[in-house]
């Protein structure tokens, strides 16, 4: 972890990470890969319409974020939220279902691939249109601050959403009413398809503008889950403590194009090639290897994702499809969608 | 019954909310110390504390992203955008997100939430700062819409829509602030979704709505006691839901309709009910629907030039006594 | 005659007017390099540099606040906002800025410049990158808008807006990105505030724009064929100016209006159309006036969910049996 | 002058003030504090109506950037925009009767107070919506680079602005295309009637934001016209050298309320008082005499002062107010307003 000078010294050291918190990371890590390829597959087999913006290669965020969060936290994430929907406990079977347009998809049909939400496991929204939901997670720390609960509010976005007016606003809202959220920039170096440094006055989208809201400048590296974890654990700690938000900018990489549609041949050769090598599950693997887990258990663990997105798959695609009915249904709290009498 | 005005049943009215529920707060530029630009605030801090009463940046997506996020987690925010040519600024967050969350999760995200706003012209302000807007936010699904003519209607209705479920977009109009009128005492509360006649006539329907419910009243006694034309005047007071078995039943009863609106004319308010009128009861109408609205310019900012702009009672007269016989 | 898609017909003009006048300019997110989400902007920078065509950051308010800026000192910008949602995250700059300016400043300053955007549904793309948001713009006094429906007059009207001395929003309809037809060779251009008669009929005269353009016309069909009912179709192409002539003219000859929009219910054009028509024309209706839209919900993602909501052929064709006899 | 350690070192020492430059200054800031007042003055005598925000105390800033711009730059102000409207040269009977809506106001009666433009003098429009004028002024610099005209935009605005998403979106924008724009915000301690330090994470709104975009703080005694100057001239010729943009913090104070309504209690007291000491005309009249200019002609220049402000109010008040066809016209190039045919 690398941490500008600015950085609040006096937070106490992260105790290291158990070895069982080291596991779960792990098989986080392999759920959120093994269905986000099976959401990849289901493209090419034309069982998911619309489009889909896959989190392949940047899975080590969300799993660490998925794991050091307390059950009652609320996550706010964007169009590329399957993994962060996911790493909160939300079903298999619901995302994919999602994606596929069933019953059984967590929104019924009625959002898609990009509002993914699962309000019971605090996934409280995948937002598509850049920058909306920092402001609104800041209102939920308001909430839980109001209601003193300690609940903390965890807000993704990615690089290229550090340049719009959004943004701004919520930082600078959040930090004045000291709010207990934390803002995740994972900056994977581009927006759609133009590289981020085109389009940004700064290096950092996030963390060179940290000092602007009187808060430390916090850079990660956004494929090690453990550094990731650790960064996670002090944000949000610091938050429940009433220390207020925190900024942190991830770096990382998507190892797809950034939607559906996109082949991603805007990327300089060799680009693709020097990120898999650094592939956070592979490191991850190394890692736990080296620090003695044994490696049965780590192909069990595997064995056992990819049965899970098996059996997802199998109940979503046999979950019916919706009813036509359901397109007036629910625009309101009584369930309908009546404007007159 | 005492005497408020529109201005000061706006305070009553978020008063009493916040006395009720703890889980209502309110939020806004200038709101809390000052108590509003237009004073409508005054007293709302002393009595709740800076804790419910909160001052903000200037930063509108900030207030109502935060609005959205504090409502769908347990709160019921009030949030003022203090002139309603600035939820131009906001306009993603009111039209994509709030409107929009319910019906994108299927249900599982409620916002219980008010949007107060100073709504439309009569202060010289010019283009950017005179606006009646309630037919943009009538264009957006998933946001109820009201917009009080009196005093006691600002009590009951903002009331009422602290208390529905759902996100309720409550335009106040600027030129009604410092009228007076009688409003009740104690726990008052109106209902979401209910046009007033108030006034029956023979010859004609006007529907208005907010400042433009006066003028046509106005015009409805100068055309009764001068010109022998008998009126209706509904005030819709809330756009959505919208009360179209009022107007149709009104409608019916004088074979003709006028709308008035302050919105320049474009896609208004009154469109929709012109279209809803001339569909679902076409047959019983005896002439041309007539649309009284500002003309599709911005407005200008000299007196002289926004008052004419503006429908007048005597405009109104005009109109009808030229297009009703 | 060369065979173009509506896509490739945006380039077109695009390229067209670039040649043809060194100040137009061409500015948005990933436009340049990548050639738009859509596509329909490939090859531009190849042709034109990178002085010309330029990527921006993701800030749709500098965007057009840039193009604002540059038009009114000399330049006449092209300006792109990849998804007619997000227009709500700049409104402030579309609704209050460009389109007042010139007002405000009594003729002082005037804006040459073109806002292109992606509108409509059909992609599965949910509530917030689906919408038909034309309505809202038709509601500001200021701006011209126009949407087409076939690739000529994508490449005809892209040129006559880039011409054109005021602001103008061209709405390309996603649906119809795809779609291929007959685009003239050479310079092209025609004309803003004409709407054209694609069907004479009898019985009834359906107006439409963009996408429902072609529903309508699948329906007139299907209704002359199978149904004995003669359908006059017009699309709108540009909503401001408005061609009421043609309009009003059509109404009358078959004494029967059915609008076909593809927003959501409330305030769409429809209803401002329905309103002058039922003004206007009134004595010459032999009906009511039908409206057929998408209901008044944010849209649904699932295929057969979105489909169902917008209107298709199989429901234009079913309303006008049950209404018009 | 007070530059953060990160300003650019090597830019040139700004030369020396010119004695007649100074006494433009001075002359300029009188023009502008006589014709505010007076502006006062017609509210009370309800011959102005609508709102208005004066910028008494506030005028060594505009002052100083109108000597120091080039007739062809332009200027991008706000609601509060008077004064920098008249220092571009703008008649004062235009800017007078514009406030009184009378036929030779400036827009004629359509625009009011808020919406002072003289685009013949480069006065490119008073915005009163905060943050929009921003952006705006970064395209007309992009067009003046485009066409190589080295020209520059100066936009002015206000520290409660610094907060609004339009703010960033702008900075960032002009940063990466390198655009010939000064921005300048006028840091006179509130909002409306809240003080800005109450919803600011930071100190400086605008200067400790510099960095976000790349750019140095700059922090400049607002109430100095030299020191304006000296800081005005050097942006300027940074921006049309190809330098870019800069982002400008003048420290201020409003001698009245924010606008015609406003009373100002919320000030604490005492603190206009010592704002009242650093009055800017008063300073630079006792410098221009420490310097050796002589007390007459200065005497002579507020008595001209006056005389102008007379006769534009009386030229003003003699103007007849426009006609109700004016309604309908301008929104459109052809002079009319037409939607349909
Ligand atoms: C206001 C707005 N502008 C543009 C878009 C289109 N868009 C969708 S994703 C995207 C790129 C976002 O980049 P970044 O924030 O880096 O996130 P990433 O996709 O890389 O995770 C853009 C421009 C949008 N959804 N909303
Ligand atoms: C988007 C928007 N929000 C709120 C307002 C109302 N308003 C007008 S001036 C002002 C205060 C601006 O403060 P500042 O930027 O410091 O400028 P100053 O008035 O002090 O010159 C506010 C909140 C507005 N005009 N636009
Ligand atoms: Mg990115
Ligand atoms: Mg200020």
């Amino acid at each position: 972890m690398d941490t500008s000078a600015k950085r609040n010294k006096s937070s106490p050291p992260a105790p290291d990470i158990g070895r069982e918190t080291r596991l779960e990371l792990y098989r986080l890590q392999l759920e959120l890969r093994y269905c986000e390829k099976r959401a990849y597959d289901l493209f090419l087999q034309n069982l998911i319409k619309g489009t889909s913006h896959l989190s392949l290669g940047q899975e080590a965020i969300a799993a660490a974020f998925g794991v050091a969060m307390r059950p009652d936290d609320w996550t706010f994430c964007t169009y590329r939220g399957h993994a962060h929907t996911l790493a909160r406990g939300a079903s298999m079977e619901g995302v994919l279902g999602e994606l596929m347009g069933r019953q059984c998809g967590l929104l019924g049909g009625k959002g898609g691939s990009m509002h993914l939400t699962d309000v019971k496991k605090g996934a409280m929204g995948s937002y598509a249109i850049i920058g909306a939901h920092l402001p609104v997670a800041a209102g939920a720390a308001w909430s839980a601050q109001y209601r003193g609960t300690e609940q903390v509010a965890v807000c993704f976005f990615g690089d290229g959403t550090a340049n719009i007016g959004a943004f701004h606003e919520a930082l600078n809202f959040a930090a004045v009413w000291k709010l207990p959220v934390v803002y995740v920039c994972e900056n994977n170096l581009y927006m759609e398809y133009t590289p981020i440094s085109a389009v940004t006055a700064v290096e950092h989208p996030a963390a060179d503008r940290a000092a602007a809201y009187g808060l430390p400048s916090i850079i990660v590296d956004g494929n090690d889950a453990d550094e990731v974890y650790k960064v996670a654990r002090e944000a949000l700690n610091k938050a429940r403590a009433g220390g207020g938000p925190s900024l942190i900018e991830a770096k990382t990489y998507r190892h797809s194009g950034h939607s559906r549609a996109d082949p991603a041949k805007y990327r300089p050769e060799g680009e693709l090639e020097k990120w898999l090598q650094r592939d956070p599950i592979v490191l991850y693997r190394e890692r736990l290897l080296k620090l003695g887990f044994n490696e049965p258990t780590l192909i069990d663990m595997e064995a056992e994702a990819m049965r899970q997105v098996d059996a997802a798959t199998a109940t979503a695609k046999a979950s019916p499809l919706p009813s036509v009915d359901d397109i007036e249904k629910n625009v309101w709290a009584d369930g309908g969608s009546a404007w007159r009498n | 019954m005492a005497e408020l005005t529109y201005r000061d049943a706006v305070a009553a009215g978020i008063a009493q909310e916040m006395t009720r529920d703890e889980n209502v707060v309110f939020l806004g530029e200038d709101v809390a110390a000052a108590g509003g630009v237009f004073k409508a605030t005054v007293g709302l801090l002393d009595k709740f504390g800076p804790r419910r009463v909160r001052d903000c940046p200037i930063s509108e997506q900030a207030i109502l992203g935060a609005a959205m996020g504090a409502a769908m987690t347990g709160l019921k925010p009030i949030a003022e955008i203090m002139f309603s040519d600035f939820l131009a600024v906001c306009w993603d967050i009111v039209a994509n997100e709030i409107a929009k969350i319910r019906y994108m999760t299927n249900g599982q995200i409620t916002l219980p939430l008010v949007i107060r706003t100073a709504n439309g012209a009569g202060s010289r302000f010019g283009a950017q700062h005179s606006q009646s807007v309630e037919n943009w936010a009538m264009a957006i699904p998933g946001i109820k819409i009201v917009a009080p003519a009196f005093p006691a209607d600002v009590k009951g209705l903002l009331a009422a829509a602290v208390r529905d479920p759902d996100p309720v977009l409550f335009f106040e109009q600027k030129s009604l602030y410092s009228m007076k009128g009688e409003v009740p005492d104690g726990e008052y509360v109106d209902e979401l979704g209910k046009a007033k006649v108030l006034r029956a006539g023979r010859d004609c329907t006007i529907v208005a709505l907010a400042a433009m419910v006066h003028r046509a009243l106005g015009a409805a006694d100068i055309l009764e006691k001068e010109h022998g034309i008998s009126c209706t005047v509904v005030d819709v007071r809330s756009l959505v839901p919208l009360d179209t078995q009022t107007i149709l039943r009104e409608v019916v009863k004088t074979g003709r309709l006028v709308t008035v609106e302050e919105n320049p004319r474009l896609c208004g308010w009154g469109a929709e009910i012109a279209s809803i009128v001339a569909d679902e009861c076409f047959w019983d109408l005896d002439g041309p629907i007539v649309r009284i609205t500002t003309p599709h310019v911005p407005l200008p900012s000299a007196d002289l030039l926004e008052d004419n702009a503006i429908p007048s009672v005597e405009r109104v007269v005009r109109e009808i006594r030229e297009k009703i016989d």
